[in-house]
Order: C-alpha cells, then structure tokens, then sequence
C-alpha cells in the first residue's frame, strides 16, 4: 500500500539529482525563484538493445534543462527532470508513462525511441492530455495534436537518398527493411520514391530485429541482381548484415544506402571496410562545420566528457524538441498544455546545432536543413545539404491547424 | 548451378554453425543431465572475450579460437563449484540456477560493458562461387565446427578421461567404484562444455553483434538440436545439426528467416515427439 | 502351518480363469527378462509366485498391471485381451497392485492416499464410507492425518495395501508384501491376505517362505524368467529343482 | 493424535479465509487509499499476480514444469485485444481471451502429455512453442496482417486497445478504477476458484499424480488427462492473466511472449513458494516492485539484480518464502501454546508440497 508513496519519494529524489548536477540550482534561489518547478518528463531506454542510442539522448536531456536553468528557468521557474530509463522494454514504457502522466503530473514529455514504443506511449498521453514530443528520426506521417515530432522524416532523407542511387548507381533497387512498423513505412517511402524516379524496386525483405544470420539474404539479393540496395535495417543485431555484406566481398559489387546507418556507434566500431561508403541523409552529422554545431558538441563534451564521439540528430532532436517547448511556453506564458501548443503552431522557429528549423503548425513536425553524406575513415564526408527541407510526407494530408481532433499515422499510398 | 552451389554453401555454413552452438549444450546435458540455461551466455562471454583481445591487440585467430575457451571454461568451473555443484540430482533446480547464472551473466556484463553492440572484423576476405560472393569465413565456421566434432570425438573414443567420462554417463556409482570421483568428472564436464560455448561464442562474434544479449537468439535452437541428437553427443550432434540445418537455410531461402527459424524449431518438435529419445535414441546407439 | 484354509480347495472343480497368458515373452535389448510364460489364475484364487532375484517376478507383474508392454504373447483378463493396454485401463477392468519399493503419495495424508484410491467414480458419500471402512481394516484411523512420507517403511507399506483395497479391484497383487515388516505385523499381513482370499484373487511374490506358508495352497514359481514348477505348496517346497534354485543363488 | 491446531484441514481453511479476507481488504480498500496513478500500478500487479497463480497452479500442483507459460498470457491478450476491436463490447473478448489459450493448450497439451514426453523435454517445448510463437507474431508487421478490423502490428504490437466494459455498453469502458475492481475481482475469484479446483477430487488427483504418477495409474487414473486438464486451466488463467494486462496499458506486443516473460513468472513462483497459491501472487508483487525499482536507478542491472534472486532462492530458501513464513509462523504459534506438536507440525499443508 505504501507503494505509491515510494514512488513519489523516489521520483524527487530523482529530480532533485537531476537539478542538483545542473548549475542552476544555486542560481535559482539566488534570484529567489522559490517558485514551483516547472516538470519534464523524460522517457528514454538508458540500457537494453537501444541503450546505446537512449544514452546520448539522456545527456542530451540534462544538457539541455541545464541550459535552460542557467538562463533562469522559464517564467521565472526552474525546471525539473524527470527521468525513467525504460530499459528498451516496451512494458515499463506503458508502465512509466502512467507514472509520469498520472502520478507526476509533469508539464510535458520527452522521448521515446522506436515508433513501437512511441505508438505505446501516445494515447497513455492522448487521454492524459500531457504534451508530447518524439524527437526522432522516424517514418513520418504521426499527425497528433498532442504530439510534435521534430526528427526527420523520410520526404526530408529517404528522397535524397533515392534520387543520388538513381543519378549514380542505377535503376534497379533492392530494398531491406527491419520488420516493424519503422521499416515497413520506410521501405514503402522508398518504393514510392524509387518508381517516382523512375526506377524499380527488385526486391523487398523485411527482418524482425532479433535476426542475425543473413547469408540467405544476401544470396537472394545477388539472385535478383540489383543496381544497389536500400537498408532500413535497424539495431545491433543487424548491424550483422554490414559486416557479411562486407565478408561476402560485396562491397565492391553493390552499393548500399541506408536510413539508419551510422545513428549509432556503427563508425567506430566497425571496420572502415564495412562502413565506407554507405550513404545516408539526416538532419545532422556530428562534423557538420557549423559554429552552432561546433558549440553543441563541445557543450556536450565538457559536460559528459571527451569520449562523447558519436552524438548524432537523435540528440541534436532531442536538443531540438525541449528548446521548442522551451520557446512555446515563453510565447504562451504558460505551461498549459492547449497554450503552448497554440504557440507552436503559431510557426516558432530557433536556431539549432541543424541550423535554423521551423515548426510546422499544421503537420506539428519540423522544417529543417538535412544533409547527405557517407563515412570516410571514421568521419562523414559531406555530399549535399538541402536547406529547409518540408515534411511533405506528414504535410500532403496532415492539417491539425484545420483539424484539430485528426489523430492518425499517414502512410504512403502505393498505388497513386 | 551457381545458386545451387551458393545455397549448398549457405546450408552447409548452417550445419557448421548450428554444430558450434550444439556442442557445448550437449556435453553438459549428455554427461550430467543438466540442462544449461546459461549457455547462450556462455557463448555471449566467448564473443566479449573474442572482442576484448583483439581490441587489446592480440592476434584475432588467438582471440577468436584459443582465448575464449580457456577463458569461458574458467568461468564455468567456477561457476561450477560455487553453484551447480550443489544441485546435482535436482534436475529442474539446476536449470533455474544455471537461468539465475544467465541472468546475472547479462546484468554483469551490461553493467561492465554497457549494453553496446560491438563487433570484430572478419578476418578473412571473400569467395566467388561461380557470379555469387560468399565469405570466406564460412570456411573458417565450417573447419571449427568439424575440428571440434573430431575432437570430442578423439577426446571420448581414445582417451582415458573419454572411458571415464563415458563410465560415468553410463553409471556415475560405477565409476565411483572405478576409484574416480563423479564430482570431479561433472566438474570438467561443466568446463569443458562452458569452454565448447566460449569457442562458439568466439568463432562467430564476427558475423553476429556482439551484445550482452546476444546468447537469447541461441538458446532455443541449441536446446531443440540436443534434444533432437539424443545421447550420442557427437553423432547426435552432428545428424540433428544436419538435418535442422538444412530445413532451416532452405527454408530461409525461399521465405525469410523467420520462417527458417519457425520450420526448424517445429520440425524438432515434431522430431522429438516421434522419437522422444532423440535420434541416437533410437538408431546409432552404439555410437557417440 | 495353515492357520485356516481358504474356501475355495485345490482340486476343486476347475475354475474359470481369471487371467490367462500365454507366452508371454519381454526382451530388455538383449536381455530376456520374461520368456514364454505361460500363466492361468483362476476366480477368486491366492497363488503365490516365488524365485530367486531377477527370475522375472516383478517384470511379470509390470506386465499384466501395463506398465511393461510385453515383446510377445496375449495376456487376458476374463473375456478382455488387456495386452499392452494403459495401466490405468487395466486397473479400471479390476487389478490392483502393491509394488515391490512401496509406491504410495508422499505428501499426502494418509486419508488423503486412500481417498484418491477409493474416489474414482463413486459418489462422495461412498468414497467416504470405503476410506473409513479401510483406515479401520488396517488400523490406519490413528495416523490418518499424517503426512506418508514421514511414515515408517512398514507403515508405509500399510498405506499402500489400504490404497489397492480401496480401489476394491478383483484382482490383487502383492510383491512383497511381508518384506521389512516386524513378526507380528507379517502375521497380520498373512490374516489379511487369507481374509482378502474370501472375496478376491490375489498373486502374491514373496521370498519370506514362513509367510508363504501361512498363506499359500498353489506356488508357482519361477527361474531365468520361465516357470520352473507350478504345484501345491507343499510339493513346491520338497522339490528339488527349487531347492537347487534357492541354494544356488545363495551359493552364487 | 493430531492436535486440532496443527491438522492439515484446519491450517488450510484457515490460511484460504485470510487470504481471502486480506484479497478482499485490497480490492475495497486501494481505490480509498491510493492515487490514480497507485491505483493503475496495484492493476498491473494483479494482472501479473494472476499469471503467478496460473504458473504456480501447473508447476507447483500439477507438477509440469511448463517454460513457455507466456505463450498462453500472450495468446490471452492477443485474443482479447483482437476480438474487442472487432467486436467492441468486452464481454466476449474476454470469454475468448480465456478459451483461446485454453484450446491451444488443449492441443499443445494433447500432443505433449499423449505423446509420452518426459518432464524435462515439456519444459524445452513450451519453451520453443513460446519463442515460435514470438518470432511468428513479431512477423506480422504491415497492414496485410490483419485480424478483421485489427492490424496485428508484428513487433509495435496493438496499441490503444479498448477497455473493458459492462456487458451491453460498449461505449461506456470503465475507468481506472472500475478496471481495478474488474482485474482484482478477478483475481480474487480465480484464487477462490483455483482452492475450489484443489479441494475437490480432481484438484486431488490431480496432486496425487505429481506425487506419484505410477500409483495413480495403478489406481486407475489416466494421468494424461488429468494433466491435460491442468494445463488447460493454468492456459486459461494465464490468459485472462494476458486480457487484464492487455487492460491494464491499452497495449499488447509480442513481448508478452517472450522468454523474459517465462522466465519472471518462474521466478515469481519460485520466491513466494512452490506449491503454494498465495506465494505465486506475492511473488509477482515483489518482484515486479524490484524491476520497477530498478528502472529508477542505475546502480545495479535489473537483469543482474533478478539473477541474484533467482538463484539465491534455488541455494537457499528453495521452498519459497510463504513456506518459510508459514513455518516461522507455525513455531512460534506452538512455543506459546504448552502443548507439544506432532512431527510433521512445520511440514505445510499435505497438498501444498511439490517436492
């Protein structure tokens, strides 16, 4: 009975961790800001499968409510982190997400990593009506008024990616896919972009991500003898397939692009044989020569120290979406949850390591640069930048300025 | 033609494989009847002992074939004297210890390690069969595999700890009348077992992620293959990994692996039900 | 010897068989544990089976109770072929045995025990009368409650032999009824036995020949899986052959 | 002589009216007592605390070690979460949540137990259906797997399932605290049914046959069917079990299937105590309390934690702790009472042994 008593204990203890590793404390009570802390919530897979990718995002999160404090907090009150580590398990994401809506009641909710646990969490949030932002590079189409997602979305990445295979490699696709809802949506953006080009797909295989095994994948790709390959494989055990890829001497046969490629530690941990080469679009690259850029990791390294290599746009969105609600909630005046987001959909925009980015109030996703580009001996060498890229994937039908109460996932229409 | 020899290739690194992730469960089950849950993580701590080495600059065939064994067969003594030891004769007890070790062995490494996928390269390079590519490395799969099926083969058929290992399967309190004590027997059974999986773990941590739970995708397959090879470790070893091997690359060929996984796992299933003593339960039961 | 005689005398009209085998053979690999045994018992008939270790006593019991499936031979019980049918289909058809290491529910009371045996298709209230009916039979009322694993192995064997009554079966086998019992509690057993002869058949294995005495008019007995002799008590004891039996296995 | 304190029948009662007086206490009193969100977590709890009895049910009376128990609370939230989307009103999701996994283990169970497959091997083929089943549904990505109106959704799973409520108005589901008192209703009444089933003489026999499969054969008991019947009933507690978890987050996946989810409800089993009802469901309370607690820190792996336990109790306390304090319980009952209590005074009650 006295379980929910602990909780509370230990969620402000853990808050009052979070806020006492920031500077700001001592700064907040000398202005006198004894003022209710404003809450952000924060839900992020520390450990597990996406542990790797969760943990970047979780400094990210302190880095940026550290920032925050330090310029005062908003409306002249600190703000409070609360965090879970979800543990790449999907029950304590529904389990943690009731907590934060329902027994902690914060102001708004960062995180979620894959749409699977995105999808899990949205309508414990829905019915909460606690503001929520998903701030990853995902397949697009969420269209949510409760929701803003400020990753990039594949009419933004995936299209670029198509449009350098058919310029430089070929006609012919063969497209790999990680088997859930990411890597489904995504293969169907790249079928579409692909026979927009005026290409074909030869191919298309889906693994659920347990599978690490692929010399039967790879057999079946050389039997349909594509121009090159498109991978929406996702996590560590398909990182598998780029090393057979590599073993089995393809490599200098096929090209590959990729979606996900390279989000992780894939660059310093695997072989620059396996990795050269592959080309990728997101919203950023950790070397992007930006002073912004520049700033972000450095921030993060004197923070979290200089081992902190492989930041990439997971975190910069993740920088992203608290400093949105950061900047709708000064424009509100308010922490209320139909305020801020009236003020975001009035089209704020900040400026970002990723440059200038916008928020689309309709779509509720972001206009923003994204960039091409492929490793190099362990650096990304750049191909292109596309500046103020629109989603048009969530834009074509997603108007929640129109129609608020709209509440689905678009995805791409084939047959069209 | 090319794809045939392309997919005899692929079966064949099937078989390989599955004998590698066989071998040390079936030793330890054949000889003590223990049923090691915390197998996968025994081959999970011959990949990291794979990735450690060659990360600290040791030759990556010492790193990947020498070191783990010796190193996983360690750990497996000891966990053998500090925990199994005291559970012989209760069968479903040793396998809830051996899932606690399991358990724990994934909790240890996340928290020394960090849950991160690492990875070491292939150290060989590549194979066309005719317009196909395969990896070299498949070689490398297949001639572990086949080097340890001949050793435990050698081991049990001409050495004196084989006669005394297979005593003690036969009768453990006959073997006790041999003058050797059961106890330590069981106790290089374990090791020797644990160190099959670090070998395991080891030869194939460059064509898998390296990850604290890495062992989960092993466990079921490894499990079904023993049961389906019944009491003849290395004749039942090798027919089952055979017969499973090739349903499951050929089955993953023409669908997906997933579908590869499921047929192999009902086909053992069904194998186990019409021969419940596996296949050297029934025929081949001289062999061993 | 005999303290009574049964009702029914050897010599008597001849009696339909109750169980009828006809060589029934059973092979462990290469090992002939059982070899064409031939075997008639008759209704409501005490016969006892005797023979040195391993001559096949207890694998015949294994085989008509089902829990052996014999390599060759028909075994009937009545008008039924009950050859390598289920153990629990033969105990159904009336045929209840006591094994040779007692074969009883440990952690179960006592009641408890004779309560599953007498349970199976019979109305509570019935089942209640027949477990009451037996604790007291055998004098089981007084640790009726506890557990049988903490039961001494001659209580124990009580348990057991109030189970098999209380599955009231026609047929009754008894491997070693007697063995580990104190001198008062066999001879208990051999009055109970004698008692249980009015109504029911029974086989009894037994090595204790005090006891066999007590109870037995027929003996067969048996040797490297075959029956040696079959004939009246008396005969089987001045028989030489059997003498040359025991004595050697003693000697060996 | 037994002295009345002690008789197996007394403790028994005994022990099934406290806890049923301590269920009830819950039910009632949490939704005076708690928060919402406390309210939604002791939910979770019950959830799980039933897929403790269903395991502690098979394991510890019937004595078949089933590995792959998940596959039934999966199936149970799938065809809950399927047919009440489909259909709308809850009434007969919820029948089919019980009936599915019921009928499955009636094949599975048929194949297994009629197929003369020995303990251990049980335990390796529950173990792989479990992880057949995972890998099958974690297939099912893509809108062409599709149950009728619901999307199986492969490994995201179902989100939004609707909630349960009163037959005939499906519109109206019930809030937080109405499922609260549907899922440790419930519970409850499954606990009360499940004594019913042990006290009865097929809850009997069925005891008797883990005890000794041979004489209850000899008697005349097909133990084929009777663990078969046992395990269809453990499969459909589990599934309820699934259908009040698919309840409790509004969402299913293929999770539930797995290894991790057979592998936590051994444990809950384990820690409360083989053999016991009550244990399987404090069980499930701990130690979902320690994962969720350990979600909260970072000092020690939840994993590293769990495996600590599990094989801590193996060494040390294998009989679980409602045994251990049942016994502790008992010894000082009689130091107070002068009289002396019989030997198998701290021995448990006569069916709530397993080994």
């Amino acid at each position: 009975m006295t379980k929910g008593a602990m909780n509370r204990r230990e969620a402000l203890k853990l808050g009052m961790a979070a806020a006492a590793g920031s500077v700001a404390m001592p700064f907040v009570s000398r202005s006198g800001l004894a003022a209710e802390p404003i809450k952000l919530g924060s839900l992020l897979d520390g450990s597990g499968a996406l542990g790797l990718e969760g943990k970047r995002m979780i400094e990210t999160t302190e880095y940026a409510v550290e920032i925050l404090n330090k310029a005062g907090g908003l409306l002249g009150r600190p703000i409070q982190l609360i965090a879970y580590d979800t543990q790449s398990t999907m029950q304590l994401y529904t389990q943690y997400a009731q907590q934060l809506a329902l027994k902690d009641k914060v102001d708004v909710i960062q995180g979620g990593i894959t749409s699977a646990s995105r999808e899990a969490i949205r309508p414990i949030f829905g019915r909460s009506k606690t503001l929520y932002f998903y701030n990853t590079q995902y397949e697009g189409g969420v269209c949510d008024r409760n929701v803003f997602c400020t990753g990039s979305t594949p009419a933004q990445t995936v299209n670029h990616i198509v449009d350098y295979a058919l310029k430089n490699w070929g006609k012919k696709a063969y497209i790999i896919a990680a088997d859930y809802n990411y890597g489904h949506i995504t293969a169907s953006w790249m079928t579409k972009f692909m026979k927009d080009g005026g290409g074909s797909v030869a191919g298309t295989d889906f693994f659920p991500l347990d599978v690490t095994n692929f010399s039967s994948a790879i057999g079946r790709i050389q039997q349909a003898q594509p121009d090159l390959v498109l991978s929406a494989l996702v996590g560590a055990n398909h990182s598998g397939f780029y090393r057979q890829w590599d073993a089995a001497g393809m490599k200098a046969k096929i090209p590959l692009a990729s979606s996900v490629f390279g989000l992780g530690d894939e660059l310093t941990t695997m072989d620059t044989s396996t990795t050269d080469g592959i080309v990728t679009c997101y919203g950023w690259y950790n070397n992007l020569d930006t002073p912004a850029s520049k700033a972000f990791v450095s921030g993060m390294q004197a923070k979290f120290g200089a081992d902190v290599t492989d930041l990439s746009e997971l975190d910069t969105a993740t920088y992203e979406g608290i400093m949105f609600w950061a900047e709708g909630v000064k424009k509100a005046g308010s922490v209320e949850r139909d305020k801020v987001i009236a003020a975001l959909e009035s089209g704020i925009s900040i400026e970002s390591p990723t440059g200038k980015v916008t928020m689309d109030g309709a779509t509720h996703h972001t206009i923003r640069n994204t960039y091409l580009a492929r490793p190099k001996n362990r650096k990304w060498e750049m191909l292109a930048t596309f500046p103020d890229s629109f989603p048009a994937d969530t834009g074509g039908a997603c108007d929640l300025l129109k129609n608020p109460r709209m509440n689905k996932q678009f995805t791409p229409d084939l047959k069209g | 033609m090319d794809l045939a020899g392309l997919i005899a290739f692929n079966v064949l690194t099937g078989i390989a494989t599955l004998v590698l992730i066989t071998l040390g469960l079936g030793v330890i089950y054949g000889m003590m009847r223990i049923i090691n849950l915390a197998h996968g993580e025994f081959m999970m701590l011959g990949a990291y002992t794979a990735v450690t080495a060659s990360g600290a600059g040791v030759n990556i065939w010492v790193a990947m074939l020498i070191l783990p064994p010796l190193v996983v067969g360690a750990i497996g003594l000891v966990l053998e004297r500090t925990v199994i030891r005291f559970l012989y004769g209760r069968m479903m007890d040793t396998m809830l210890a051996t899932w606690g070790v399991s358990l724990g062995l994934i909790g240890l490494v996340t928290t020394l390690y960090g849950n991160v996928v690492r990875g070491v390269s292939t150290p060989v390079g590549s194979i066309d069969i005719g317009r196909y590519g395969a990896s070299l490395y498949s070689l490398v799969i297949m001639a572990t595999a086949l080097g340890a099926l001949a050793a435990m083969f050698g081991l049990l058929r001409f050495t004196k700890f084989g006669l005394i290992l297979r005593a003690t399967m036969q009768n453990p309190r006959m073997a006790a009348a041999l003058g050797v004590q059961p106890n330590r027997i069981y106790m290089a059974t374990f090791a020797l077992g644990a160190a099959l999986a670090g070998l395991a773990g080891g030869v194939l941590a460059p064509i898998s992620g390296v990850s604290p739970a890495m062992g989960a995708a092993y466990i079921a397959r490894a499990f079904i293959t023993v049961l389906g090879g019944g009491p003849a470790i290395v004749t039942g070893t090798g027919l089952a990994s055979g017969l499973f091997g090739t349903i499951n690359e050929l089955v993953s060929f023409k669908t997906t692996p997933v579908i590869g996984d499921v047929a192999l796992l009902v086909a053992a299933i069904l194998l186990i039900r019409v021969l419940p003593q596996g296949i050297t339960g029934r025929y081949l039961r001289r062999s061993l | 010897m005999s303290a009574a005689l049964p009702p029914t005398g050897l010599g008597g009209a001849p009696l339909r068989p109750l169980i009828e085998a006809r060589g029934v053979t059973m092979r462990f690999g290469g090992v002939t544990a059982v070899a064409g045994v031939d075997f008639t018992l008759g209704e409501v008939e005490l016969r006892c089976l005797i023979g040195p270790n391993g001559a096949g006593k207890s694998t015949f019991f294994k085989i008509l109770t089902g829990q052996l499936k014999p390599t060759e031979g028909r075994i009937a019980l009545r008008d039924t072929d009950i050859t390598g049918a289920e153990p629990h289909a033969i105990a159904r058809l009336g045929v209840g045995i006591k094994t040779q290491v007692p074969n009883v529910f440990n952690g179960l009371s006592v009641r408890e025990n004779v309560f599953v045996a007498a349970g199976r298709r019979k109305s509570l209230a019935r089942t209640r009368a027949i477990v009451d009916e037996t604790l007291t039979r055998l004098s089981l009322t007084g640790i009726a409650d506890r557990m049988v694993g903490q039961l001494a192995h001659g209580q124990r064997q009580w348990v057991e032999i109030a189970t098999v009554l209380a599955q009231e079966p026609e047929l009754i086998l008894l491997d070693e009824p007697a063995a580990g019992m104190t001198h008062e509690e066999v001879h208990r057993t051999a009055a109970l036995i004698r008692e249980i002869n009015r109504t029911h058949a029974l086989i009894v294995v037994e090595h204790d020949m005090p006891f066999i005495r007590m109870i037995a008019k027929t003996v067969t007995v048996f040797n490297q899986g075959r029956i040696l002799v079959e004939d009246s008590v008396d005969a089987v004891l001045a028989d030489r052959r059997v003498r040359d039996v025991y004595l050697g296995k003693q000697a060996g | 002589m037994t002295i009345p304190l002690s008789s197996a029948p007394w403790r028994s009662a005994a022990g099934f009216l406290a806890t049923l007086a301590l269920g009830l206490v819950i039910l009632f009193g949490a939704p005076r007592t708690l928060d919402t969100f406390g309210l939604v977590q002791w939910t979770g709890f019950a959830a799980l605390a039933m897929f403790g009895l269903s395991q502690g049910f098979i394991w510890g009376f019937a004595g078949v070690m089933s590995f792959g128990q998940a596959a039934f609370l999966g199936l149970g939230g799938y065809a809950y979460a399927v047919s009440v989307i489909n259909i709308g009103d809850s009434t007969v999701p919820v029948l089919l949540a019980i009936a599915v996994p019921m009928l499955f283990a009636a094949i599975l169970g048929y194949f297994m137990f009629y197929g003369r497959i020995s303990d251990a091997y049980i335990g390796v083929i529950t173990l792989t259906v479990s992880v057949i089943l995972f890998q099958l549904v974690n297939a099912t990505s893509g809108s062409q797997y599709r149950i009728g109106t619901a999307e199986l959704g492969g490994f995201n799973g179902i989100p939004a399932i609707p909630a349960l409520n009163a037959p005939g108005f499906p519109d109206e589901p019930l809030d937080n605290e109405g499922i609260w008192y549907a899922a440790m209703g419930a519970l409850v009444l499954v606990y009360v049914l499940l004594r019913a089933v042990l006290a009865s003489r097929f809850g009997r026999v069925v005891v008797a046959i883990r005890e000794n499969e041979t004489r209850a054969q000899l008697i005349g008991y097909d133990p084929r069917l009777y663990k078969l019947l046992a395990f269809m009933i453990a499969a459909g507690v589990a599934g309820l079990a699934g259908c009040l978890y698919a309840n409790w987050g509004g969402f299913i996946s293929p999770t539930v299937f797995g290894l991790s989810m057979s592998a936590q409800v051994i444990i809950y089993v384990l820690v409360g105590g083989l053999g016991t009802l009550v244990g399987p469901m404090l069980g499930a309370v701990l130690i979902q309390a320690l994962i969720i607690a350990a979600g909260s820190q970072s000092l020690l792996d939840s994993n590293l934690g769990l495996g600590l336990v599990l094989d801590g109790f193996v060494l040390l306390v294998p009989q679980g702790l409602v045994p251990v304090i049942r016994t502790l319980g008992l010894r000082l009952l009689q130091r107070r009472a002068p009289r002396p209590g019989p030997a198998d005074g701290a021995a448990g009650l006569a069916t709530e042994r397993a080994r």
